[in-house]
């Protein structure tokens, strides 16, 4: 169990027009060398941000990282020189965006633009990076790589390209991969081809991977662990069993409300009231109080702390406190704990 | 971890009302405050306006405050160096009536000449008032850029929209008759124009009016066919939206930066093509003067008597480098994608 | 001939000329640079029309007589000045008998001939040709009237004979007093018939394609295109031992600033005329600053179509009110005098004597007696306020001293608008010929040294009064001078100076502002620069560069 | 491709024809001939002129006979310049100008796209502030301006360059550099423009995500990307500066088209002004076609139809 | 069902891009349903397929190259006179993909509802229009103060909302709905889901939902096509769909679905489509077929008699 990247108490703030948006306000998680850790949470809730200050790729004149560590092997990302943080970036860690239609330059050959962290990290040659280009479209299942090399981004369809900016994460290896909404764009085949061929990889090169989405369902099919985030904090983190089968803050009981599933019909479907909090002026205490059903007196007054469920599983809601009543989960969510082995329904 | 002074109570349920909590997260402002409080925070932007508002001003005022008028020509006290009360005895200011002689001398034209007037930013060489006809000219200077910019605005943005919208056959219409309008060389319909129209303000607006908008209509229609597939227009469609009104409404709005960069750069042009219309004698006539035309008749003394350019020299860059500032901030302003 | 002499009114140049002569050694490299204000439209005398082509015509060509540095006429191809019969209408003129052309062939009286009937053929549509024969010459007016009909016959009708290879004889419609500085204009060059029809169309074309048989060569020179061009000495010149100059470099340059400029920086020996104040300003004082008037006049017409102007007393007042002293002075600054006369100075001489040095000014400024008259005119015409359309130029010049007459005008003249209109020169001269204006400035420069110059332009109808003056005293005055007096040339002048008198002083017809002055730079290295008052402008030939 | 470039071929030629017809007539418009510039002519004479260049014609006809003349390739003759056939006359001056607008269209260019793409770079700091200063104040100050200071100041004074005249490299410096200010700040306006607009792209962020550094993400994928909608401006700007700037050719003393034209209006020259202007609007449609094929270099996505990649 | 009256119906829609020259897309090749009042059409299918060309053309912002639609029986594109237009525009309407492309961000909100109100003149006073306006707001899950905002200020969610606002401000019979929710978060888009069908109830609306994600797509349709390379290639009840898939892109599709589930996501086995498994011969009609009642799939005779069989099962 080597960790192979800590967050640790990460606080991020934006400099705007309108004040300082708090995005980021104590995040912690461990990446452990070779597992895939989900990260869900509604939008804005922080995720992108998160694994973009872990890169070093936040907007540098209006962001600022206000406190915490990012350990990467031992090292605090956020005190290295760019200089430095290059040699990381695309080589220990890379990362794929999530509209492959955009983050492809619209006038560079595909195979330059794999080609290209090979050359800065690994001193290739160029007729050395062109051969393994060629390899990696293949490995990706780009058929006829050697032609497809010479073509440029608008030759290929959405699921090709995002099957290169995969390439290209993958050129060098990384240890740490991170996938910011990946397949959001693509059609549910495309997506699983994309889902197994990293499956498929991790295997291959042990790495770990942060993979960002809203989908549950593709949660469950690539997630070792789950973290869910909620206006700027992970709120509740566990493997993906736990928190799929036993989940324990109100909010994570929302998202698996809200999905309908093969069998849910003409009911209405669940949404969690209101509006996600406003990061300019944080509420006092729990950030989810507001759209609560179970909000209590404390969720207005104080923020909850990490109680922990398990040793893999923290949920951070005053529900856990030992004084909090008891109550019950959604329906969606009992229907769920039944599958869940180890935990009987109602704890 | 946990605090400890959390009482039981505090665990009771509590009420929220759920109505209030469909907020949403900013304050309200309507577009125009909203802007205006981002102008507000760019500093260039802000002196630029304020450095506006003084020369607008001082456009009106200048005259006024100067002894003499902006035509009365007093040929004894040509070409006389600025010299300004007060500020004649610190040398490295340029106000102390000094001009310097082609080996390097330096003499004091007033003293030479026995001038004791006070000219504070010179005279020509007709001995009339620089500081008097700079500001004149900056009245004339100021409205033709306003003129430009509306034609710009009025002619080039229609066009533009027009050719880029409909596309087509009438796209290709329209843009070969920008390239004969291009390649028709303004110097004839100007020399036509001097036959039926008599010199003044009308021929150069008219000359404008005929040339001064090509580029704009190229970059507009650019844009145009950029947002021509956007949601936001698709949905004005479906909805029955006039192509008006979605070429008006909708797209344009939404180019603002494009279009002010061009304006930017049609009024320097129309402060100049004013100054040559004048020069051909199509324009202002004398002893009317714009800062196109000083500077172009400083121009010619240049090495003689340098601060009769360089002063409305400096005068135009100012007041393009605030436009400038000023648009930039408009333009990010107006921009939603500069929003937070 | 060799002179040598430099200006008149270049005292620093002349003294020094003068009183130092020996000490003066000439310079190992006799080679000048020179900036001319434009191309050279043609090289084809009969062709030619304007100054730049004129003064390299005359540098590399030469004609009967040709002036010298004081303007004086000398011969040059003819061997001795004209032998007049008893009505003075016909000449007979002896030739050089050494002159070649570049080409070895002898310059002889036939080349005139050729050179003249090519000129007054309307097929050559020469536009001085016809201007300088018309009505002078025998046949001249004729052959210009039947336009292309006219014949090779017709043409032999003019009147100039080559009577043998040496003789020439020329015969005149009625005697012209000023004849012998008529010759020396370029359009009466000789032409080497063989060569010309040689050549064809390409004659002239550059300057391969020229025989020369002036001081100079032209060794390049593209054609009417080229801004550059080079003289260098022609060695079969009948005078070439007193040409001390091997080659003189010419580059067109347009802007007087940066002619200037490359002045000081000694990228050039002579610069070309320099109107502006402002950088005449800067060599104010200087040895290198070259001037002299020249007999060009500047005035302001008045169209008496407008019945305001018909007004004696409003002609009068505009005449008088502006300040004409402030305007050479301060305005022009460039040497120019007020121009209170029609005729130039330093232009026509009698005896020796100047014309102007005979005769009185006329309508000095003086604003009381110009606001009186206004007031009075005012009256007449029953009006308190009038509205003149004024045209002017659109040279900078121009534009000043328009600005200038406005102001002065408004101020002295109370009730007095100005429109003003500054166009290029083509529309004046279209405004002017349509008399579309009220008032307008405008200007002449001589085409040979004679008042009548001046003169004729008034007459009842004439080409070029376009301002409706008509006075039969006037016309019964002039043309007693171009005939009846011809050969009497006391009385001549006399009734000139008393036409001037009329036409200025009590007709007020028009208001004569300057007589301008050139102003050029001249490296002071160079001695022996002439200039000339018409036709071509400056002489190369008995330059000398000294160390 | 092939069929397209027939095509806008064809539209070229309509283009032209058009200019050329509009241009002529309104330029028969202009009052006067091209002989009444001579103060000194008189009417008969300007008859026989007008007889001779058979411009007494109606005005039609001289048309029809021009287009003609056109369509086999002859420009007619100069006025001005004493019957000097136009096409020599072009010929002999658009070397310079085209010699002197080329250059300072690639220097101006360069420089305006390196201070554009600075400006973005740095965006909002001092840099980008004194870039958007130089752009503003090499536009709204005309070129001719810093023409004479450079002479002035330069030649005369430093004495670095010659003062005037063309007659090699050296002679072109100043000249370049005073017309290039205006390609520079529009360049440099534009791209900044642009470029702040791709910085903001997400491949950029993946060109960074790729440990690519700070110059290569500027050189290789911002600029080159940015350069599309520059090219629009620049396009027809290189087509002004190449036929003459009047007063700049002036200064410098360099046998250039702009002066002439200028002359060929004033004086009446209508074979002058006709081919002068066909050369520029000519010049100005291959421009803007080549411009067309440029963004399909720059841009493979507009690459134009059938040149796909094999 | 299929007494039920036919308010669209598709005839052999082609839509083809760029035609005649090289680059053709044949995004919509010869496409022919139908739609009853008052159900929800689900269109799926790979993205680039040609759903949303498919929506765009019914709506008239692309000129179909070929075929029909007939809305109530009248031809929506050939020559129609402004009015004839306007009258179109009202019935149909359409919610765009993105929510956040779809507005346009320099007009307020309630001038973006109102848009539809003041050009059909729906109108009559400024309180009217805005008194219509605060009506819609509130129908979508809006309130009163959110008409003077500016899009920028909202959520996703309620900007997708502010979208079915001004589709439904010309109170339309049928909408066409192009991924409406997938750029929004898993609880949006319950909101979003359960709107439309709450507005389906109320209002009596139609729709054409296009979507990808088919868990949502057959919780809301009634009926959904499959569409893959611009061709429908199933047409069935959305249980029929699922319970019985027959076309085999239908099949890989369906067996790509991830569930939000982890222990059956471990076990999934996911089914690949290769077009040229159909091994199409030459004179072989590949037609769109009626396997049973209402139950339609692309394919030749001898596919449809096998179809048939395992239908039957
Ligand atoms: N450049 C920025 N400037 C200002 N605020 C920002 C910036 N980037 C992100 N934010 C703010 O930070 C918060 C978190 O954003 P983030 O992009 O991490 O959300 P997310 O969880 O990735 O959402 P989504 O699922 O929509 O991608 C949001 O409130 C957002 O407005
Ligand atoms: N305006 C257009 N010009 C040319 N081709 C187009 C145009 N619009 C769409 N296409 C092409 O038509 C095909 C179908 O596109 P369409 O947008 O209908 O797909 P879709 O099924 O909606 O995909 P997605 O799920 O990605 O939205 C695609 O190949 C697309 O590239
Ligand atoms: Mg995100
Ligand atoms: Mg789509």
């Amino acid at each position: 169990m080597e960790k192979i990247l800590q967050v640790k108490d990460l606080n991020i703030s934006f400099h705007t027009f309108s004040g300082e948006v708090k995005a980021i306000r104590g995040v912690n998680f461990d990446l452990i060398k070779g597992e895939t850790l989900a990260i869900v949470g509604e939008s804005g809730s922080g995720k992108s941000v998160t694994t973009k200050s872990i890169m070093r790729l936040l907007p540098e004149h209006n962001s600022e990282i206000k406190s915490g560590e990012i350990l990467f092997e031992g090292k605090d990302l956020t005190k290295l020189t760019d200089k430095q943080m290059q040699k990381i970036r695309g080589k220990d860690i890379s990362m794929i965006f999530q509209d492959p239609m955009t983050s492809l330059n619209p006038t560079m050959k595909i195979g330059n633009q794999i080609m290209e962290p090979l050359i800065k990290h690994q001193n290739m040659s160029k007729g050395a990076a062109r051969e393994r280009a060629v390899e990696l479209l293949r490995l990706v299942g780009i058929p006829k790589p050697e032609i497809r090399i010479d073509q440029y981004p608008h030759q290929f369809s959405g699921g090709m390209r995002q099957r290169v900016v995969i390439a290209i994460a993958l050129a060098c290896n990384p240890k740490v991969l991170i996938a910011d909404e990946p397949t959001t764009a693509l059609d549910v085949t495309i997506q699983a081809q994309i889902l197994e061929l990293m499956k498929d990889l991790q295997k291959k090169i042990d790495t770990s991977i942060i993979f960002i989405t809203h989908d549950l369902g593709v949660v469950a099919n690539v997630a070792d662990r789950v973290a869910v985030m909620y206006g700027g904090k992970i709120v509740e983190i566990g493997t993906a069993d736990e928190i799929f089968y036993n989940p324990k803050h109100p909010y994570t009981w929302g998202l698996i409300s809200s999905m309908p599933d093969m069998e849910t019909d003409d009911e209405e479907l669940y949404s969690i009231p209101g509006t996600p909090p406003d990061l300019l002026d944080p509420p006092k205490g729990d950030a989810f109080a507001p759209r609560n059903p179970y909000v209590m007196k404390i969720d207005l007054e104080q923020e909850p702390p990490f109680f922990k469920v398990s040793d893999t599983h923290y949920a951070a809601t005053w529900l856990l406190h030992p004084d909090a009543p008891k109550v019950e989960p959604p329906e969606a969510v009992k229907r769920r704990q039944g599958q869940f082995p180890g935990v009987k329904v109602g704890k | 971890m946990i605090n400890q002074e959390i009482s039981k109570d505090m665990f009771a349920p509590a009420h929220i009302d759920p109505s209030k909590s469909e907020k949403i997260a900013k304050p309200s402002l309507n577009f125009w405050q909203d802007s205006w409080l981002r102008v507000r925070k760019n500093k260039g932007a802000v002196v630029s306006i304020v450095i506006l508002g003084i020369l607008i001003i001082m456009a009106f005022v200048g005259p006024m405050i100067t002894p003499y008028e902006y035509d009365a020509q007093n040929t004894k006290h040509n070409n006389l160096p600025p010299r300004i009360q007060g500020l004649e005895n610190v040398h490295w200011l340029p106000f102390d009536g000094t001009l310097t002689r082609r080996n390097g001398t330096e003499y004091n034209a007033y003293e030479v000449r026995k001038v004791d007037n006070y000219y504070w930013f010179g005279t020509d060489a007709l001995g009339r008032d620089l500081f008097a006809r700079v500001w004149t000219g900056t009245q004339v200077s100021l409205f033709i850029a306003f003129m430009a910019a509306l034609i710009d605005m009025l002619i080039g943005v229609t066009y533009g929209a027009v050719s880029g919208y409909l596309g087509g056959r009438v796209d290709s219409v329209l843009q070969r008759i920008i390239e004969v309008i291009v390649g028709i060389p303004n110097l004839i319909i100007v020399v036509l124009m001097i036959l039926v129209l008599k010199p003044g303000i009308v021929p150069i607006i008219v000359a404008l009016t005929i040339t001064g908008w090509t580029s704009m209509a190229r970059v507009v229609r650019a844009q145009v066919l950029k947002f021509k597939n956007q949601e936001f227009v698709l949905a004005a469609k479906t909805l029955g939206a006039s192509d008006t009104s979605i070429v008006f409404k909708h797209m344009i709005p939404n180019m603002f930066g494009v279009i002010i960069i061009n304006t930017m750069f049609s009024i320097p042009n129309a402060i100049f093509f004013e100054a040559f219309l004048s020069f051909i004698g199509l324009g202002l006539q004398e002893p009317n003067a714009s800062l196109g035309t000083l500077v172009e008749d400083g121009f010619k003394s240049m090495i003689a008597f340098p601060y009769q350019m360089i002063i409305p020299s400096i005068m135009i860059a100012l007041i393009m480098v605030c436009f400038n500032l000023v648009a930039d901030g408009l333009r990010d302003a107006l921009d939603p994608k500069m929003r937070d | 001939a060799c002179s040598g002499g430099g200006n008149k009114d270049t005292g620093k140049e002349k003294e020094g000329t003068k009183n130092a002569p020996k000490e003066e050694q000439l310079a190992d490299k006799q080679e000048l640079n020179v900036l001319e204000s434009s191309e050279i439209p043609s090289m084809d005398s009969v062709i030619a029309e304007d100054t730049v082509s004129f003064t390299t015509i005359s540098n590399v060509n030469e004609g009967l007589y040709r002036l010298d540095a004081d303007q004086k006429v000398i011969p040059a191809v003819a061997a001795e000045m004209p032998k007049y019969n008893d009505d003075k209408t016909v000449l007979t003129i002896k030739l050089k008998k050494d002159v070649k052309w570049s080409n070895g062939d002898p310059v002889t009286a036939n080349d005139f001939v050729y050179a003249w009937q090519r000129a007054i053929d309307p097929k050559t549509a020469s536009t001085y040709g016809p201007y300088f024969m018309a009505g002078k010459v025998k046949g001249a007016e004729e052959i210009v009237a039947k336009k292309d009909k006219a014949t090779a016959e017709d043409i032999k009708t003019l009147g100039i004979k080559a009577v043998d290879d040496n003789t020439l004889e020329i015969d005149l419609v009625r005697p012209v007093p000023y004849i012998e500085s008529y010759l020396t204009f370029p359009m009466f060059y000789p032409q080497n018939q063989k060569f010309v029809e040689a050549q064809g169309a390409d004659y002239a074309k550059d300057a391969a394609h020229i025989l020369y048989n002036g001081p100079f060569k032209l060794t390049k020179w593209d054609g009417p295109t080229a801004t550059e061009w080079v003289y260098e000495k022609n060695d079969t010149y009948w005078n070439a031992k007193n040409v001390t100059l091997t080659k003189i470099n010419f580059n067109v340059s347009k802007d007087p600033q940066a002619s200037a400029n490359a002045f000081t920086a000694g990228e050039a020996d002579i610069s070309p005329k320099l109107a502006q104040a402002a950088i005449i300003s800067q060599f104010e004082g200087s040895d290198e600053l070259v001037r002299y008037v020249e007999p060009s006049i500047f005035w302001i017409k008045m169209n008496e179509k407008n019945p305001a102007l018909k007004n004696l007393n409003i002609r009068k007042a505009i005449a008088l009110s502006v300040d004409k002293k402030a305007m050479v002075d301060d305005v022009l600054a460039n040497g120019s005098i007020a121009a209170n006369f029609l005729v130039p100075k330093e232009f026509t001489f009698l005896d020796n004597k100047d014309f102007r040095a005979t005769t009185k000014e006329y309508l000095k400024t003086n604003k009381e007696e110009a606001k009186k008259y206004w007031e009075k005119g005012l009256q007449e015409l029953g009006v308190k306020e009038i509205s003149f359309v004024y045209v002017g130029g659109d040279t900078e010049t121009s534009k000043l001293t328009d600005a200038f007459v406005k102001g002065e005008l408004e101020k002295n003249l109370p009730g007095l608008k100005l429109e003003m209109n500054a166009v290029p020169f083509k529309i004046r001269i279209d405004r002017e010929n349509k008399q579309e204006y009220d008032l307008l400035f405008g200007g002449w420069g001589p085409d040979y040294a004679d008042p009548m110059t001046f003169m004729d332009l008034w007459l009842t109808g004439g080409e070029h009064n376009r301002m409706d003056y008509s006075n039969p005293e006037y016309d019964k005055l002039i043309k007693a001078a171009n005939e009846d007096l011809s050969a009497k040339p006391e009385e001549r002048w006399k009734t000139l100076q008393k036409a001037e008198e009329l036409l200025l002083e009590k007709d007020a017809a028009l208001a004569p502002m300057y007589q301008r002055s050139v102003n050029l730079l001249i490296n002071p290295k160079v001695k022996g620069f002439a200039h000339h008052a018409f036709g071509p402008d400056y002489s190369y030939q008995w330059i000398k560069i000294t160390k | 491709m092939a069929k397209y470039l027939v095509q806008r071929f064809i539209y070229m030629i309509i283009t032209l024809f058009i200019v050329a017809s509009v241009t002529f007539f309104l330029m028969k418009l202009i009052p006067g001939t091209p002989f009444n510039n001579f103060q000194k002519l008189s009417q008969v004479q300007q008859e026989i002129l007008l007889e001779k260049y058979n411009l007494n014609d109606p005005v039609p006809v001289q048309y029809f006979q021009y287009i003609k003349n056109l369509a086999e390739g002859d420009l007619g003759v100069s006025f001005q310049f004493n019957n000097t056939p136009v096409s020599e006359l072009l010929a002999n001056r658009i070397g310079p100008s085209a010699v002197l607008g080329f250059q300072a269209m690639i220097v101006g260019s360069i420089l305006g796209i390196l201070l554009g793409a600075i400006a973005a770079l740095k965006q909002n700091t001092w840099v980008d502030y004194g870039s958007t200063f130089i752009a503003v104040v090499g536009k709204s100050i005309p070129s001719f301006i810093f023409a004479g200071l450079l002479q002035y100041y330069v030649a005369v004074k430093l004495g670095w360059f010659p003062v005037m005249l063309w007659r090699g490299p050296e002679y072109t410096v100043l000249p370049t550099i005073a017309l290039a200010m205006f390609p520079i700040s529009i360049a440099a306006r534009f791209m900044r423009t642009e470029m702040i607009e791709v910085l903001g792209s997400d491949y950029i962020t993946l060109a960074k995500a790729k440990g690519a550094s700070y110059w290569q993400i500027s050189i290789k994928h911002a600029i080159r990307n940015a350069l599309i909608p520059v090219v629009t401006v620049l396009g027809p700007l290189a087509v002004s500066l190449m036929t003459g700037s009047l007063v700049i050719e002036k200064i410098f003393a360099i046998p250039g088209l702009g002066e002439q034209f200028v002359k060929s209006i004033a004086t009446n020259d209508y074979p002058v002004i006709m081919g002068t202007n066909l050369l520029f609007a000519a010049l100005f449609v291959v421009v803007i076609l080549v411009v067309d094929i440029l963004y399909g270099v720059i841009d493979p996505r507009i690459r134009i139809s059938g040149g796909k990649a094999k | 069902m299929s007494e039920r009256k036919k308010l669209l119906e598709i005839k052999n829609l082609k839509q083809y891009f760029n035609e005649g020259k090289p680059n053709e897309v044949k995004a919509v090749d010869n496409v022919s349903f139908s739609i009853y009042q008052g159900e929800v059409m689900g269109l799926v299918g790979e993205s680039g397929c040609g759903k949303s060309t498919t929506g765009r053309t019914i709506i008239r912002l692309y000129e179909a190259t070929g075929g029909e639609v007939l809305y109530d029986g009248v031809n929506v594109h050939g020559k129609k006179s402004k009015k004839e237009l306007k009258q179109f525009n009202r019935k149909m309407q359409m919610i765009f993909q993105d929510p956040y492309a779809s507005l346009n961000p320099r007009l307020k909100i309630a001038d973006v509802i109102a848009e539809g109100i003041d050009i059909h003149g729906l109108a009559k006073s400024k309180q009217e229009r805005m008194e219509k306006v605060y009506e819609l707001l509130e129908t979508v899950g809006l309130n009163k103060e959110h008409a003077n905002r500016y899009p920028h200020e909202f959520s996703g969610g309620q900007r997708q909302r502010i979208g079915i606002a001004r589709a439904l401000a010309v109170q339309p019979e049928f909408i066409i709905a192009d991924e409406p929710i997938s750029a929004l978060d898993v609880s949006i888009q319950a909101q979003v889901v359960n709107l439309m069908k709450k507005l389906q109830h109320e209002k009596g609306l139609t729709y054409l939902f296009i979507a990808h994600d088919l868990s949502m797509v057959k919780y809301i349709s009634d009926r959904i096509g499959v569409m893959y390379f611009g061709k429908m290639v199933e047409l069935a009840p959305s249980d029929e769909l699922y319970r019985n898939p027959l076309h085999p892109y239908t099949q890989s599709l369906l067996s790509a679905i991830p569930a939000p589930d982890p222990i059956s996501e471990r076990a999934r086995k996911r089914k690949t489509y290769d077009p040229a498994s159909h091994n199409y011969q030459d004179n072989e009609q590949v037609e769109f077929r009626e396997v049973t009642p209402g139950h339609f799939v692309l394919c030749s005779e001898k596919e449809f008699k096998q179809y048939q069989a395992q239908s039957k099962q």
